[in-house]
């Protein structure tokens, strides 16, 4: 399995029965791609969509049917159509059981940065805020480093999304979590120890006892 | 309302006017008063638009042609135009949150002063804006934005301009269609009155001033 | 013609085309009566039309289509629903042009008392507060007296509906409006001097050089 | 969103609860969670609602019963019973303008702290309330209004929870169905997913906890 399709599948084991999620673009956007037949969950799609469904075939495609990033996709059976200030009072109401957003840094606390680099080209913060401030919970999937530098930081040194922390973090070497808002390594990637864990992140993770490996 | 060309819907805007788009990426947005917009030349606008769409597309028409010297909207990542413009300061950009972007326009269409958000707290977001708390929880009071003119596209309008709008092509449309001393209406379909169900009308008619005559 | 009549028809001629107008209850309903047809006014109903017609013939009603006082109405061709949020976001984002209220006082700069009489069973304000903050055009139509009593006084002692003055009032005696913040008689009702005005007139009116009569 | 009978979903009603019931003088009111409500006995209930409905109409039934020991709402004037309970000091009946009653009862919905209204400034309704001016006009800080349990009525529900209404049955219920923390729902009709076109649904099944099943 390569490295986003383990982040993945692992986030898709977060989803519950009728959950409404939210899933960022980037290897968020692939966790839809492992939801089991029959779980009923409703994506939303935050241009104001609930129940989107895959690229539909060539000439099946309508250009008013797109994505957060205007690319086209399809609308499920029983989906739901509303106006952008509805689709953000879904997001910040905490109507939105679990959004999977992408991350550059998560720090001890579980503070994200995912937005700006300073310096750096600003596209803007787009529904990032929102999501991370109001959804019921926050899920980051990432890889673990990016050129060889820990995305997981002892405090961010990029601007903050929000003061709101994480829920969960899942990268192609671990799932990490906040208790008691500290950084806790809940689970390692198949065929990961530990002490490789702890070697590649730069924050201090709190090691429980029993670290499980991700189950597929 | 009534019933104009696009010609002569465009010539009510000045240069210099503030314009809301509606549309996301493009979709929803009302392609035949940007490229009137762009034939006429208007120039110095500030644009009050979700994003800048992608060049030759929706708003990044006036950025391919450099008609906007402000812009208010939440993202430009996909339009290397509005970026450069940027950078360049040709164009001042200010990017906010997109659900604060969408109740600031709601505000300014309702009468409201603004609202009070946790989105932003602690955040560069929170710059020069003040914080309120409210059982024990910060926001930030965001202000009303309104426009002088609002740029909607529908899927269908009726002869009295009742508006309806299709899947993601929504989006902004009916908060801005609120927001603006002008309404300037497109639609795909203009249709009889009764052709939408008074329970499926999103925009009722008097919020419309022009609703441009289809070719 | 009776006083309700001479007021409402007298209010019937300040609506213009393609006007948004919100009637409250009592004698403002009445003016729906005497709009010339073809003036293609539309009547807002605050708990969420546009379009509202006249009481439609026994058999031809439906429990989910009433004004905001619970009566049945109908809807005329091109009518728009919408919720609450929305009927009050048209009433306070200035989209109604005109709404006509009835009145218990109205002071001589303008200001309204029309919700509560203390002392007395407290109904509640309903969306008088906001139709009197919120349209753009407010407009008053009420008997000049009750009891003997001057409606047009001084300064209101009852509390007002809002510090916004209005724009105009129409009585069975008299239409009184407030350039510069002072009460100005405009017109006087058919047969009625502006002596007699002034005489059952609490307020001291304006009196322009000259003051026509109301024209029917 | 799951399937309840009438009597499992008041069951789930404590004494005490504070419940948002839609409908306006009675008008697209849950009538069967209220006739359930009176047969349970529910009391000492928190009351969000528009208004008092008529005696034997819509909440009117909760005051022929005296279950309601505290009441948020716009006008109570056609129920002489709401009014004497107010008048006995039985119910605490707190009577706020109707605009600021919806954008408070939206605000708890959409995660708002609260909103800037002009509505009341410089009358009673200012009393307690902070002023804040914004660009030299004043408002007052309205803030989110959120109850246990929105009792709802649609014309329409599909088997997701979709939901659609009819004429001015609308009214508070889809502010409401998202400004409380278990959503109880009647309908005129349920039916099959895909009878409500995407474009046409107010409230989308997310938000719905409970759909009371039809005999």
């Amino acid at each position: 399995m390569d490295a986003q399709t383990i982040i993945a599948r692992r986030v898709a084991q977060e989803l519950r029965p009728g959950n409404l999620v939210n899933l960022g673009i980037g290897i968020p956007t692939l966790v839809a791609n492992f939801v089991p037949a029959g779980l009923n969950v409703f994506f939303q799609s935050e241009n104001g969509l609930i129940g989107s469904g895959p690229i539909p075939e060539q000439g099946m495609r309508h250009p008013f049917l797109t994505d957060a990033g205007g690319r086209p996709i399809s609308a499920l059976p029983g989906a739901a159509t509303f106006d952008s200030a509805m689709s953000f009072g879904l997001i910040r109401g905490g109507h939105v059981d679990i959004t999977v957003l992408g991350g550059l840094q998560v720090d001890t606390a579980g503070h994200l940065a995912n937005w700006m680099i300073p310096g750096k080209m600003v596209p803007g913060m787009g529904g990032a805020m929102d999501l991370v401030s109001g959804a019921k919970r926050v899920i980051i999937a990432m890889q673990h480093a990016a050129k060889g530098k820990s995305k997981i930081v002892v405090s961010c040194n990029l601007p903050l999304t929000s003061t709101r922390p994480v829920d969960l973090v899942v990268t192609d070497l671990a799932v990490i979590a906040f208790p008691g808002g500290k950084a806790t390594l809940q689970e390692t990637a198949p065929g990961i120890s530990v002490a490789e864990v702890m070697a590649v992140t730069e924050a201090e993770l709190a090691i429980p006892d029993k670290v499980p490996e991700m189950k597929f | 309302m009534k019933s104009v060309s696009v010609e002569e819907a465009v010539a009510l805007i000045p240069n210099g006017a503030s314009i809301m788009v509606g549309g996301f990426m493009g979709v929803g947005t009302p392609e035949r008063l940007l490229d009137e917009l762009v034939r006429q030349r208007k120039s110095g606008l500030s644009l009050i638009s979700n994003d800048a769409a992608v060049p030759a597309k929706g708003v990044g028409k006036l950025f391919d042609a450099a008609q906007v010297s402000r812009m208010i909207g939440t993202h430009i990542g996909l339009n290397p135009k509005a970026q450069q413009q940027m950078l360049s300061m040709q164009t001042d950009i200010d990017l906010i949150p997109q659900g604060t972007f969408a109740e600031r326009i709601r505000a300014g269409g309702c009468g409201l002063g603004g609202v009070l958000t946790p989105t932003g707290v602690g955040t560069t977001v929170e710059e020069g804006k003040q914080r309120i708390d409210v059982n024990g929880k910060s926001y930030l009071l965001e202000t009303a934005l309104r426009a002088d003119f609002a740029l909607i596209h529908a899927f269908l309008a009726d002869y009295l301009g009742n508006l309806a709008y299709a899947l993601t092509a929504r989006n902004f449309n009916p908060v801005m269609a609120m927001a603006a001393d002008t309404v300037i209406v497109t639609a795909d379909n203009i249709v009889p009155v009764g052709v939408i169900a008074p329970d499926h009308v999103v925009t009722p008619g008097p919020l419309v001033d022009y609703l441009v005559a289809n070719g």
